[in-house]
């Protein structure tokens, strides 16, 4: 019964944000807040237990050097304060001067020279690999600014953005095929936990 | 000349039309399956090859990204990988870097039952806890795992988990399976673990990013399983079956009122309908 | 004072980028285990820091209502708190946390759910804007049929590689799989691969401004 | 002392480097206006507050459900729809336009956002015009906002709609039905895999990076203007290496090793 409850449950709150498409309306609003709540509440007690977990633990056990970034989390909420908001500056600073290093790192390598050695490599690996590289040479074409496109840049661009419009395209049909996958699992979760149940199949 | 309101009423209309026919299209095949095959694709056929051909005893790690809400496109992937790391005798350390994850990885395991296939917690499987790495936890972990992780998702020392006594950093590691949910993510596994370290990894991920992980394979990535559809393939070549191929049969009907909508929208020109 | 709201914020964030950078180009263990430690903070500093998306919430809510007080604000300022308190209060109280059977039971047929259905609900507003869109021909004023270049190059992409998604046309329509493949790993890569390198060309200038101290919304906003 | 492999990563940095430096010292010169070329969404924007003044209908500007992200590494496309926000302020200023503006969940966005609209009508000598009512939010979470978005777009009429900013799967929504209500749509985002709906539903787009270019146009700000020119010596380099390379694999050298230095 409980599961039959739950599913039910479920179900209204499925169709709840469903009926959006139909109309706006008060129970789209109550599923969208109680989503809203719902996830929030996860998150802070998650994050909450893993400080508590890789943090907290490490220090009780004698791992002092976890009471900085400890101290640094905390600093955060200084943000609240209209006066001491400078102090977030500092584990904000931390977090970007270590993304930042991080990220250009791999990048130099990850996303321009090796991307750039494939490109080359691929062009003596038969016609598609020479597809490849038109591609990557007259699509990054369309990335230059300082020049007007008119000419050969022109044409370069206009070749290019074939291959971008190609790939915007395929970009488009994955993320239509996942969303019709999200509406299948949710017609799954009313026929499995609902209409199933409540039929006694 | 229709006004702004009687024109999103009409399109309105149209649409929903096409939007109900769509949802008719699904629900058939949920009741009355139709079965058909899949056809198997070159980043699935590597992803698999990547783990099977592992000498047996190896250790994958997974950087598990999970979440809840998109389990429907992602959990045919995940059982079916799991499912084959356990048939080739893997050992697996999950780390969890979404909120998500833990409760995510626990519930499948509940379902593919590892000690079925012989494994013990600790010494064949282990689950790390909760953190939110980001790219610069995914560098910490590659560094020293301790850094990060002193325990298991149980609050058990890593010191006291028989698999993780000779296994500090990335070399310990022969095979990384990234699993994530935002599109761009792909760029910090290519960043933090194949740059520095030419560690083969492979990535499980949702449908709409296949495309934008296609420019790292199959040479910084080494396979990639895509959406629902991926999940599908690699039950079919693992002989493994799972929640994927019920999906895919009510993809087939509930995507022909689309199609038809769209081949409809480009012949009305020729006929002389209006717009 | 002012030193201590500007530059010496500025000065760490230089420091710790420089050191994780150094720790990549050098072999000096130094830099190293500076960077394994700096690396080790962040998600510390994120997870300890993520109560202040509930403060603001609540905080939100209370100003949307304050400025405009109807039905529709109330119920998200007071339906969000209930389930904050129903889910927190589940998984702080009740044995067993989250993995006790009634979080298991609120996440699986709540939060699992509703997160769900959000993204069912794009699957119609995408296809209806890409009925509309995906159009070869059109019509100009005049009345004479026009054809589109990128726009066919866009369906072409879209529909041969949605086909190729979907078992029917798999069966049925042979040689979709590997023309679907065939985009995704030839004209894509080439288009895709354009757009990461330029990207990153972007994400290292602002990296490097950042890293320098010129960026303003790390400089300047509080 | 350099690790082997990150020779050449480390010669394209200090390229970037030397001019982010060259280009950051051509700013303190008052008069440097360098050449980015014609982006034809731009003018767009303007023929868009026209027809929205013509129809009496209000011009839209929306910057993505999330687009208020100040501390993550897209924060350069939060600045570039504040550079928008500004240039659309002083445009609805100039040829009368009410202007809505559609605030992401960050709340802690809302002060730049809102001083950045107040600033641009006061500059334009409207001070009048900034209404407080005008500038909206919707809550935390993306659904709210599309529907909250959407909901205004139904009600209030669409003439202009400028999409730009950091968007996630909000964008397919809102796009759809600004052009639903007749309205003009003008946008893009430096996320490129939501471009595809721009490149769908707009009528003039941005295509990806085109937005920081454009941006640095509109707000003739010295630092996005120079942040073009320096992107632009790094794409030289790549040029000039996908040309050298080839053209020594094309003469048998071993370039996969070359280029793993």
């Amino acid at each position: 019964m409980a599961s039959v409850i739950g599913g039910l449950i479920g179900t209204l709150f499925i169709i709840a944000t469903m009926s959006m498409l139909w109309k706006d309306n008060v129970f789209f609003r109550f599923g969208q807040a109680a989503i809203m709540g719902a996830s929030v509440a996860h998150y802070t007690f998650m994050n909450f237990q893993s400080v508590h977990t890789n943090a907290i633990m490490p220090i009780m056990a004698g791992n002092v050097m976890f009471i900085i970034p400890v101290i640094l989390g905390l600093l955060m909420y200084s943000r609240l304060s209209a006066d001491l908001a400078w102090l977030a500056k500092y584990p904000t600073s931390v977090l970007v001067g270590v993304g930042t290093g991080v990220m250009i790192a791999g990048t130099l390598r990850g996303q321009i020279i090796d991307q750039i050695k494939q490109t080359i490599l691929d062009a003596f690996t038969g016609l598609n690999g020479i597809l490849i590289f038109i591609g990557v040479v007259t699509a990054f074409s369309f990335f230059i600014f300082t020049r007007e496109h008119t000419g050969a840049l022109g044409t370069s661009v206009k070749i290019g953005r074939v291959f971008l419009m190609i790939s915007l395209g395929a970009n488009f049909s994955g993320e239509l095929v996942w969303y019709l996958t999200q509406m299948i699992g949710r017609l799954m979760y009313i026929l499995n936990e609902f209409i199933w149940p409540l039929l006694g199949a | 000349m229709a006004t702004a309101k009687e024109r999103l009423a009409k399109t309105t209309r149209f649409y929903q039309i096409i939007w109900a026919l769509c949802l008719i299209g699904m629900f058939i095949p949920l009741i009355y399956p139709l079965g058909l095959p899949v056809v198997l694709s070159e980043p699935v056929k590597d992803y698999y090859k990547q783990i099977a051909d592992l000498p047996e005893g190896s250790v994958i790690a997974v950087s598990f990204g999970a979440s809840a809400s998109l389990l429907d496109e992602q959990e045919a992937q995940f059982l079916a990988t799991w499912k084959t790391i356990f048939d080739y005798g893997h050992k697996v350390i999950w780390y969890c870097t979404t909120e998500d994850s833990p409760i995510v990885i626990r519930n499948e395991l509940e379902v593919v039952k590892p000690e079925s296939y012989g494994y013990t917690y600790g010494e064949d499987y282990v689950i790390l806890p909760y953190s939110p790495l980001g790219e610069a936890g995914e560098t910490a972990f590659a560094l020293n795992i301790r850094s990060i992780y002193t325990t298991d998702i149980d609050g058990t020392s890593l010191d006291a988990i028989p698999l993780m006594q000779d296994i500090n950093d990335q070399s310990g590691i022969d095979l990384l399976i990234f699993e994530y949910t935002a599109c761009t993510s792909i760029e910090w596994v290519v960043r933090q673990w194949v740059v520095p370290y030419n560690k083969p990894v492979i990535a499980t991920t949702l449908g709409c990013c296949g495309p934008m992980a296609a420019p790292y394979y199959p040479t910084q990535v080494q396979g990639f399983l895509s959406g629902s559809g991926a999940g599908t393939e690699l039950e079919v070549v693992s002989g493994n079956p799972g929640p994927g191929a019920a999906m895919g049969d009510a993809k087939n009907l509930g995507i022909l009122p689309f199609l038809v909508a769209v081949l409809w929208m480009n012949v009305k020109p020729f006929i002389g309908k209006e717009e | 004072m002012a030193i201590f709201k500007r530059e010496i914020p500025t000065a760490v964030l230089s420091f710790v980028g420089v050191v994780v950078l150094l720790a990549f180009f050098t072999t000096l263990d130094i830099f190293e285990t500076l960077n394994g430690v700096f690396t080790s903070w962040i998600p510390v500093v994120s997870a300890a820091s993520v109560g202040l998306g509930l403060i603001y919430m609540i905080y939100a809510q209370y100003m949307n209502y304050q400025r405009n007080k109807n039905l529709n604000n109330l119920i998200y300022l007071v339906v969000p708190l209930v389930f904050f308190v129903i889910f927190f209060g589940t998984a702080l109280v009740v044995p067993g946390n989250i993995s006790s059977d009634a979080y298991q039971w609120l996440y699986f047929h709540i939060y699992q759910n509703v997160g769900g259905v959000i993204y069912a609900v794009m699957f119609f507003t995408l296809a209806s804007s890409a009925i509309r869109t995906m159009r070869l021909v059109t019509k100009d004023p005049s009345g004479a049929l026009q054809f589109r270049l990128e726009a066919a190059a866009l369906m072409f992409g879209g529909l041969i590689y949605t086909l190729r998604q979907i078992p029917l046309f798999q069966v049925y329509l042979p040689g979709i799989v590997g023309f679907g493949e065939w985009i995704m790993l030839v004209p894509n890569v080439g288009g895709g691969r354009a757009a990461v390198i330029a990207a990153a060309l972007g994400a290292i200038v602002v990296g490097i401004r950042t890293l320098w101290g010129k960026e303003r919304t790390t400089t300047e906003v509080d | 002392m350099i690790k082997t492999g990150t020779y050449l990563d480390l010669l394209l940095m200090i390229v970037m480097i030397a001019a982010t430096y060259y280009y950051y010292e051509k700013t303190k010169d008052p008069n440097w206006r360098p050449f980015i070329r014609h982006i034809p969404a731009l003018d767009a924007i303007s023929e868009g507050v026209g027809k929205s003044v013509e129809e009496d209908q209000p011009v839209h500007f929306a910057m993505g459900a999330s687009g208020g992200q100040l501390y993550s590494n897209l924060v350069s496309m939060t600045l570039t729809a504040l550079a928008f926000l500004r240039h659309i302020t002083g445009l609805c200023a100039e040829y009368g336009a009410r202007l809505i503006v559609h605030m992401p969940y960050q709340t802690e966005s809302i002060p730049i956002i809102e001083g950045t609209a107040r600033e641009g009508f006061a500059f334009a000598g409207k001070p009048e015009m900034y209404r407080r009512d005008d500038m909206r939010y919707y809550g935390r979470g993306a659904l709210t906002w599309t529907q909250g978005v959407t909901a205004s777009y139904a009600e209030e009429g669409v003439g202009l709609n400028l999409s730009i900013g950091i968007f996630y799967s909000d964008c397919p929504i809102s796009l759809e039905m600004a052009h639903i209500m007749g309205g003009m749509n003008v946008g893009g985002t430096g996320r490129w895999i939501m471009v595809y709906a721009f490149a769908m539903m707009c009528d003039y787009v941005f295509l990806g990076e085109e937005i920081y270019a454009a941006a640095a146009q509109v707000s003739e700000d010295p630092a996005m203007l120079s942040g073009i020119l320096i992107e632009e010596v790094g794409k030289f380099f790549v040029y000039i290496l996908l040309i050298v390379g080839t053209l020594l694999a094309a003469v048998g050298l071993d370039v996969a090793s070359l280029l793993s230095i």
